[in-house]
């Protein structure tokens, strides 16, 4: 059975240290801050300029003068800052943020990441996400590892226009969890009840299978 | 003193000298910290031709969604443009030309263009379109392209409290681009909620000194919220 | 929340892993906004051969000026170095490297340092023997050069108030370097006059973001004066 | 008879228009301040991180933190700024200040400035003098016409290591007030009980006359 949306943010909450800066995309990425593990500290950053993101806010604390990269209010930790968003993206550019969670159309053998644009059909902009994985140097991308279609998303190489090259080395998606080395995929751990081969035939890329591989605990 | 006091008096006098065919760069996120007054000012004079740098082009009824749909903009900078139908059908219609920016380059040209910096190498965008036919250098192993500064005819930015002399403090998360727009227009216009006098803002806590700031404005913000998410308390 | 608590106890602990032939990046101006603390214990451990940026170097017998006379340093990167008869000995006797760097491309260095920008073009310095050997670029009708940007091993900052998680606060001019150095250190050591609780410091009021700052110390700070002017009220 | 300090000071003030932002080097150029006419507001920079000096504190007033970029005790105006050395000189480098004033030790016909440098004798760095000749569009150069020893400051070539090159267009000496242009000195003002002969004596670099020089008013 294919990992929940909650199953997939737990997994990559595992990888989460005692004080880390992490910055997490929306959709599934947004899910991880609800999984941090209590006896951890973890710092979220926002990228339109807010370091230490809080819960959203009550109906009382709703500010449109403060909300997160998602557009959406939101409220601030004690021990926040606020900077502008050329400030923001320098903690981001500048290789200081020590988690980044993201989501993805495609990823291939390479690293490669496809999340911004379908061409023809959907042109939304690529947002801080280039930068993102330009500047990070732990990202995890979370997407699930087929389309709707039966599709895989994990290719030899990424037939959508490119948020970034080489960048990508950790995949949780709703069946496995893969790293890419020297141009294959790895597969590290399978959720509960999916076979090997049911990953095989949804990856297109190459896939190394190690003699062991782990059933992931969500 | 007469001489730093860059109060005017109405939007008209705010935004006196646009023309047709500018670059006018606006500060804001999504709604947040957007200025307005000055951009529904721009509708009301109906100035076009217009290239508008900014992250975000509002939503199909405010912000710079309204200057979208008045048909005033030839050409967006921007790093995300979702959420607006407008802006959808005159790109599929090719009425607007789109240069797709990265947020953190985007904020970083600005800068650059307010201090003298005309290009600066970044790693982001490296090997996708966005650097397409840009200068490719490597650094310690690395891949970098070259990015070039911004500047503008006009900046407008929205700050909280201004003082009369265009020392800018903004509030929260609505701060964004505001302090880097400001630094890159040939005349830059605030537009704020509050005016002050000089020497109630503390020296060392001004976002935007009042050098960058040709023309100060209070207007009544409305401050749409995009996406109102709340939690039970 | 341990996780983010920079705060160390000692001055020992604060510049831990500091070994000879490092490159230390230090804020201030003159004798204002300098970490004396920490500049006092990199002293007192006698690493050697280091590389220090830093706009000046101290005087004789204070800051900067004590690495020198205990020939700590084998190269300065700073934009200003009068005043210092140590050094001038020093730099005549051919024992120590200087690299003089116009003061804004030093700062903008370190910036580029702290934010991912490897080099970034400025006319500052063309023409002259600060821009020999780097490559000249024309935009719009103006000559360039490029430089590029510094990082360090250390970076050492001194700040007014620091909250527990590395949030820091500069007092009146104190501010100076010290923001972008902070930023450019791969370990980077705060000193502060006081410690404060996360919460205290107003979030859009925060001149260095903790994200920066690896330890903090609490250290008692002498301030000396390098040129007192005064005027009969 | 030549200008005293103060007179050279009065006639850069001169130039001082109301409402604009000056960055003053040190020596003869710190006097300017002195010299703001009552009926004009300007506002000066240092470039430490002060925008908006005010005058030295009283004894009660002095505090090691408020500096100017001479590492002289200082004051802010009301309404003044005070940001990091790198906005600082993003307002000097953008080109934001209106004017400068600097010492030199020589300018040539080119334009070229030199003042941070004698080789052999005095190394003590350019500190912000590269950039604020390279970042300002308008300059004016204070100094003696000519040194203690009778050699002219005022040169075909610069002969010391440069602090920039073509910037320089505006000149005010104990003796002249002079313009540069198509690589020529032109001398635009005498000052009182001074002939136009000692002045061309005393300049190396060609040196145009108009017609009519007038008398400066200090």
């Amino acid at each position: 059975m294919p990992l929940t949306r909650e199953q997939m943010a737990r997994r990559v909450a595992q990888e989460l240290k005692d004080g880390s800066y992490v910055n997490l995309g929306i959709g599934i990425p947004t899910l991880v801050a609800n999984c941090v593990p209590d006896n951890m500290d973890v710092m979220f950053q926002s990228e339109n300029g807010l370091l230490g993101v809080g819960p959203y806010p009550t109906e009382e604390e709703v500010d449109a003068d403060m909300i997160n990269a998602g557009k959406a209010t939101v409220t601030a930790i004690a021990g926040s800052s606020i900077v502008s968003s050329a400030d923001s993206f320098a903690m981001i550019r500048g290789g200081h943020i020590d988690l980044t969670v993201l989501g993805a159309f495609q990823v291939d053998v390479m690293g490669n990441i496809a999340s911004y644009m379908i061409p023809g059909k959907k042109v939304k902009g690529m947002g801080g996400a280039m930068d993102l994985v330009a500047g990070a140097n732990n990202i995890f991308v979370t997407m699930t590892h087929a389309s709707a279609s039966g599709q895989s998303k994990l290719l030899a190489e990424c037939t959508l226009p490119l948020t970034g090259v080489g960048c990508i080395k950790k995949i949780v998606t709703d069946l496995a969890y893969l790293e890419i080395q020297d141009k294959k995929f790895i597969l590290r751990e399978r959720a509960a009840d999916t076979s090997i081969d049911e990953i095989i035939a949804l990856t297109e890329g190459e896939l190394i299978v190690p003699e062991v591989v782990k059933v992931m605990d969500v | 003193m007469a001489g730093f006091d860059k109060v005017v008096p109405s939007l008209n006098e705010a935004m006196a000298g646009i023309e047709n065919g500018m670059t006018i760069i606006a500060g804001g996120f999504g709604l947040c910290g957007i200025p307005e007054n000055l951009i529904a000012e721009i509708q009301r004079v109906g100035t076009h031709s217009l290239t508008v740098v900014s992250n975000n082009c509002g939503v199909d009824d405010f912000g710079l969604g309204l200057l979208l749909k008045n048909q005033q903009i030839k050409k967006i900078i921007a790093s995300y443009v979702g959420e607006n139908r407008t802006f959808e059908q005159q790109m599929i219609a090719g009425t607007i030309d789109v240069e797709l920016t990265p947020q953190g380059t985007l904020a970083e040209k600005m800068r650059a263009g307010g201090a003298g910096i005309p290009a600066f190498f970044t790693a982001t965008g490296y090997g996708t379109a966005v650097g397409e036919g840009k200068e490719i250098r490597e650094y310690n192993g690395k891949n970098y392209i070259l990015e070039e500064a911004i500047t503008g005819d006009f900046a407008i930015v929205k700050a909280w409290k201004g003082d009369r002399y265009g020392n800018l403090v903004y509030r929260h998360t609505a701060q964004n681009f505001n302090p880097m727009a400001a630094t890159a227009g040939r005349i830059t216009v605030a537009e704020v909620e509050e005016i002050v006098e000089p020497g109630e803002l503390d020296p060392t806590q001004i976002h935007t000194p009042g050098i960058y700031v040709d023309r100060l404005i209070q207007g009544n913000a409305e401050k749409r919220i995009e996406q109102r998410l709340t939690r039970t308390a």
